[in-house]
């Protein structure tokens, strides 16, 4: 009898979870920002903010929630849902751990995220376009076309990917990891890094985050959305970024591999899990006697317990490593080491939005079509031919990625100075140069 | 029990969806029903197990043709119903075909009643059952034996997509 | 693309030659936009994403300064002169109280000319904090605002402590300045600039050599010099398109003669240039604070004028380097305690004029890279 | 609100000798004669005589009504008629190429009633000259921009300011007040506090405060 009900569970798992993840993610954004701005970012709310998503969430729940007069009320309402439902409905397919899976060993797997996800833009150009404002159409119309020529790019990327792989599914794609014991990222090192670019862009990031740029479209095409439809389209984005973080991590990353998996004397890396939240929980322990209000320093002693029972929890599951906690064993450490190596990936995405300028919108397309799609192809190629070279000549497999992946970069060079020279010709035709002193009227 | 409600539940949300999206006066609503019609017959894809058709229905149909329907609605603006020209005879002509086709559709549904086994009113949910992992039969198949006509189509699809290129650049270079 | 237009249906059906004809479309950037650093309206026609024309709508923080000081005597018009460029009151101070002394013939005092140099180049350095601050988070970096404003509230900190005021600091009176030089004011303006050169770095690294940033502002918003001369451009604008002028070397004023600085200069007078520019002045005002702390000469810190000032008739222009530009007072006197007529040469009303020639041919986004390397202050636009 | 704004005093700019279009100085109650302090040692409104002044005089002759110096200053006072020639005259020749600022000044007694003031400053020589050109109150001045387009948006503010009208300028309207707006505020006559409350009573509806 299919255990159809679990998959329903974890479905409803992650229709439940991922708000909740979504608005501690925002909170640590907002923290890390602060830190690299030297400020400390929200404190008010709970210990050191800790309470902050409650809070916004509650704020977007009770906010008003206005609809612009002469917008088109259906798809008004319809496009934010969309949003989300692509968003969670691609994590579906995305393995936390080796036993949690909602499309349980579903054969195309990681194909499901990316093309679920490709619902994405419809999201976004309906909700500009229904909000009838010039800002959003025009913000709606750059963000679909920046997510369709960057979802080519990360399209290709995961080609390289699945070439090594030689299947789509998820479980299978990680167990082949595990026996080359080299994560895809050593062997195609600019597959992995053309999808980081792509993945970016694909989630609207900075410095691709052109769609709703502050400074010259106001908020792009979430203009005139307010309150809780509003919190759906950041929902949407920061689900997206949590769904293009796990397929990074599947793919190139080693999914819920261990680092060094067979490395035997590496082992204690299997203790890493309870220390580390063992001194979290110690962390906050000794915080929580800080804490100026009393039921601030009850909720961080609070949060110190959460970390010591699942450090324990860690911790009794791994000597017992036979059966029946078996199971248990490898979903546990598995899913830590996921989720570690997923908000690695997301503190990446931070990190960018923070230090750099934001691209302007012919520079982003042109990044994307001269540079990176090409780029992609070549990498595709070049991963083909490894492939070819190690399997038919029995070449060592190391060796021809390495071989193909410097050709690699020297197609990439000869792109960047092609694209470079092609971009100053068409920034000086951009500016006829009519000086001042002829045409006497200005402005 | 599950998969008919499964598939009862898809087909009726398709069904439901093209009778809206044919009956809309704005052009976006009708986009979005279709966009609807054809998730819901990804869904039941995926139901049969046709995983691979599941996903080359949501990337090419969705994600690629109908992206490209909501860009030419908005930029042409083809979602303000123009007032259409009337003409006397345009109501008779409808009329007209719409009998042929529903006499057609009756006698169809008359010669199909008198095959045995095939109940007509409830035709059983199609066989739900484990068809072999088809990404890879499938690709076998299009790069195995039929690779001449895939490689053909695609130079076609090349071709198609040069051509849309020139045209568009010809028409934003004229003065 | 044409957008949405509301009168669709009298003309519909319109012919749309093209299946992406483009219209001309106007956008409407103000006067409350996040990028417009005040109140101002820029009427943007378009064609597609680029600029094909562009109109300034200004005047709405129009006090009518010039006309209240025909009715307030010489004193009484100091703190108004603050609230022009709002964000260097000092300098604004300094010039208004040197065009006065000049009318009255008067010299204020070594020690006065001396600690007011030091403030009105602490002021430079705070309003170029501001614009960077300002300029890079308009470009997309949303770090350097805290690192500029972590430094700008250091000199706010000391014109606090020497005036008492932060921004509209009313620093200097006519014939000299009100208030002795408090105690520590040499070793506070030691400590800030001891410092101030590591976070310059800071900038720096974050910035000059970020391909995304080059990206955004090199051959961005160009103007040469002979379109800065022809359109009475200014200061760090004019001094980046590589015209090698700063009032400060060709007509000093207050105590600048006695010091050594150089005047950076540009070559292309792009947005990039106009950046590195005034990234070096704040280091060159930096080495000027220095020098001048080094010895603040003893002595009297008001000339000899009485309570009441009834300067000789005439009339007198004197103008002075502004962070800005060319910040020019021409006061008329005819005698009696009130001024006839003032007239005060706004920098940034006369570079934001350059604004039209500069974003021709320019996409939106770039718009607002130009308004913010003009370094613009809508108060001193409108007057 | 600052006390009853007292009648505009419009004490005529002491010119010793204006060629004849000037009525003869209105008393004033401060003695006309330069108030004397202590340590103003000469007068500080001189005639200006040096090379500057003898060259514009030698090419412009009577166009150039006065040449003065003010607080070491060198001012021209100028026949609006001739005023394109002498800009461009100033600004080939004499090498002032930045016009500086551009602004007028209101005169009610005087017959030639506004005093339009040009700042000129040439970078090479590193100086600095002050065209003054007298106006009558109807006379239309030629526009500067073929020559300095920085007086493009100086024009429009002494237009909507003074009221000032430039012939031949490329986009004559106000600048910084609304474009509806009655008046222009920086004539001596011009009454702040009667237009503050036709505006109050006006948009507000109710009696000013003032």
């Amino acid at each position: 009898m299919q255990t159809w009900w679990v998959e329903l569970l974890c479905a409803l798992l992650i229709v439940l979870v991922v708000p909740l993840i979504a608005g501690y993610i925002v909170l640590v954004e907002r923290k890390v920002m602060a830190d690299m701005q030297a400020r400390l970012g929200p404190m008010r709310v709970g210990p050191h903010g800790l309470l902050q998503p409650v809070a916004d969430a509650l704020k977007l729940l009770i906010k008003e929630d206005l609809i612009p007069n002469n917008a088109d009320q259906f798809i008004f309402w319809f496009a934010p849902v969309l949003s989300v439902t692509a968003a969670l409905t691609s994590m579906g397919a995305v393995a936390f751990g080796p036993w949690f899976q909602v499309a349980r060993d579903i054969n195309i797997g990681l194909l499901f995220v990316v093309g679920v996800s490709a619902l994405g833009p419809f999201g976004i150009v309906l909700g500009g376009w229904a909000s009838n404002n010039h800002y959003s159409i025009i913000g709606a119309l750059r963000s679909t076309a920046q997510l369709i020529s960057y979802e080519t790019t990360a399209g290709f990327a995961l080609v390289s990917g699945f070439l090594l792989a030689g299947t789509l599914n998820v479980r299978a794609i990680v167990e082949h990891q595990r026996t080359e014991n080299a994560w895809y990222v050593f062997l195609a090192p600019i597959g992995f890094f053309t999808y980081l670019i792509a993945s970016i862009a694909e989630t609207n990031r900075a410095p691709f985050d052109l769609p709703e740029a502050e400074s010259e479209l106001v908020a792009g095409y979430m203009t005139e959305y307010s309150g809780f439809r509003w919190s759906l389209y950041v929902l949407a984005e920061y689900a997206n970024m949590i769904v293009v973080a796990s397929v990074g991590t599947t793919l190139f990353l080693g999914g819920w591999l261990r680092p060094f998996p067979n490395v035997h004397w590496l082992g204690w890396l299997d203790a890493v899990p309870t220390l580390l939240l063992a001194a979290v929980g110690a962390y906050c322990v000794f915080r929580a006697g800080k804490q100026p209000a009393r039921v601030q320093s009850l909720f961080m002693s609070a949060v110190a317990l959460a970390c010591f029972v699942v450090a324990a929890i860690f911790g009794l599951s791994a000597p017992f490593g036979h059966l029946p906690l078996q199971f248990m064993h490898d979903g546990l450490y598995g899913a830590f080491w996921f989720l570690l190596k997923v908000s690695v990936y997301i503190y990446l995405f931070m990190w960018l939005r923070f230090t750099l300028p934001r691209f302007r919108f012919d520079q982003l397309m042109r990044l994307g079509w001269h540079i990176l799609i090409p780029l992609a192809f070549i990498n595709v190629v070049d991963v083909a031919v490894a492939l070819a070279l190690s399997s038919e000549f029995g070449l060592n497999r190391w060796l021809a990625m390495a071989v193909t992946t410097a050709a690699t970069l020297g197609a990439a060079m000869l792109l960047l100075r092609w694209n470079d020279k092609y971009s100053a010709a068409a920034s000086a035709a951009l500016l006829a140069d009519s000086s001042i002193v002829e045409d006497s009227h200005a402005g | 029990m599950l998969d008919s409600a499964i598939f009862y539940f898809f087909a009726g949300i398709a069904v439901i969806s093209a009778v809206l999206m044919v009956t809309r006066r704005n052009a976006i609503h009708s986009a979005v029903f279709l966009i609807t019609t054809l998730l819901a017959t990804a869904g039941i894809f995926l139901q049969l197990r046709a995983e691979f058709l599941f996903i080359a229905q949501i990337f090419l149909y969705v994600g690629g043709i109908m992206v490209l329907f909501i860009f030419v609605i908005m930029l042409v603006r083809l979602d303000v119903p123009l007032p259409q020209i009337r003409s006397g005879l345009q109501k008779w002509i409808a009329l007209f075909v719409a009998l042929a086709v529903g006499v057609e559709a009756g006698v169809v549904l008359w010669q199909a009643r008198k095959v045995p086994g095939q109940g007509l009113l409830i035709p059983n949910p199609a066989p739900a059952g484990k068809l072999p992992p088809n990404t890879e039969e499938l690709a076998r198949g299009l790069f195995g034996s039929y690779l001449l006509p895939f490689e053909i189509a695609s130079v076609l699809l090349l071709v198609a997509m040069v051509g849309a290129v020139v045209m568009a650049k010809k028409r934003t270079d004229a003065p | 693309m044409k957008i949405l237009a509301d009168t669709v249906h009298e003309n519909a059906p319109q012919k749309t030659d093209t299946l992406f004809g483009s219209d001309e479309l106007v956008i409407n950037m103000g006067p409350q936009h996040p990028a417009t650093h005040g109140v101002l309206r820029v009427k943007l026609k378009l064609d597609g994403e680029r600029v094909v024309g562009s109109e300034c709508v200004i005047g709405y923080l129009h006090r009518g300064v010039e006309k209240i000081a025909e009715n307030r005597t010489y004193q009484q018009f100091a703190p108004y002169v603050d609230r022009m460029d709002y964000v260097s009151a000092v300098s604004n101070g300094l010039g208004y109280c040197e065009a006065v002394e000049k009318l009255l013939v008067v010299e204020a005092p070594p020690r006065a000319r001396v600690i007011r140099t030091v403030l009105t180049e602490l002021q430079r350095i705070a309003s170029h904090l501001l614009w960077l601050g300002t300029h890079a988070l308009d470009i997309g970096a949303l770090t350097p605002l805290f690192y500029c404003m972590r430094e700008r509230e250091e000199v706010l900190k000391i014109f606090e402590k020497y005036c008492g005021a932060r921004l509209t600091t009313h620093a200097f009176r006519i014939g000299g300045l009100q208030y002795e030089a408090y105690d520590t004011l040499e070793k506070d303006v030691e400590r800030f600039c001891k410092n101030f050169e590591g976070r310059i770095q800071e900038y720096s690294d974050l910035l000059t050599g970020n391909s995304i940033w080059i990206g955004r502002t090199r051959n961005v918003g160009l103007l040469n010099s002979a379109d800065c001369i022809a359109l009475g451009v200014s200061g760090p604008v004019l001094r980046a398109s590589g015209v090698k002028w700063d009032l400060r070397k060709a007509m000093p004023y207050a105590a600048y003669d006695q010091y050594k600085f150089e005047i950076p200069v540009g070559t292309r007078g792009d947005t990039y240039d106009r950046y590195m520019v005034r990234l070096e002045e704040m280091r060159q005002s930096r080495l000027i604070c220095l020098q001048a702390i080094e010895n603040i000469p003893a002595g009297p810190i008001m000339a000899r004028v009485g309570k009441v000032l009834k300067p000789p008739v005439g009339e007198v222009y004197h103008a002075i380097e502004a962070p800005k530009g060319i910040l020019g007072y021409y006061i008329v006197s005819d005698g009696s305690i009130q001024p006839y007529r003032v007239r005060i040469r706004p920098p940034s009303f006369i570079n934001l004029q350059a604004l039209d020639k500069m974003i021709r041919g320019h996409l939106v986004t770039d718009v607002v890279a130009i308004i913010g390397t003009l370094d613009i202050v809508l108060g001193e636009v409108d007057r | 609100m600052a006390d009853e704004s007292k009648a505009p005093q419009s004490p005529e700019s002491l010119r010793p000798d204006v060629s004849g279009s000037s009525p003869a100085p209105s008393a004033k109650g401060a003695s006309p004669s330069l108030p004397t302090r202590p340590g103003a040692s000469a007068p500080l409104q001189v005639p200006l005589d040096n090379e500057l002044s003898r060259r514009y005089r030698e090419r412009f002759g009577a166009a150039i009504l006065n040449a003065l110096e003010d607080r070491k200053q060198s001012i021209l006072i100028v026949d609006a008629a001739q005023l394109i020639e002498i800009a461009r005259y100033s600004r080939d020749e004499e090498k002032f190429d930045l016009l500086e600022d551009y602004t007028a000044v209101d005169w009610p007694r005087r017959e030639k009633r506004f005093d339009l003031v040009a700042q000129l400053y040439s970078f090479t020589h590193n100086m600095r000259v002050r065209l003054k050109i007298p106006l009558r109150a109807d006379e239309l001045p030629a526009t500067l921009v073929p020559i300095w387009p920085a007086a493009n948006w100086l024009e429009r503010e002494i237009f909507d300011l003074f009221g000032i009208t430039f012939r031949g300028h490329p986009n004559l309207k106000r600048i910084l007040l609304p474009d509806e707006w009655q008046g222009h505020p920086l004539r001596k006559d011009y009454d702040i506090l009667q237009q503050d409350i036709a505006w109050v009573q006006e948009n507000l509806g109710i009696q000013s405060g003032q």
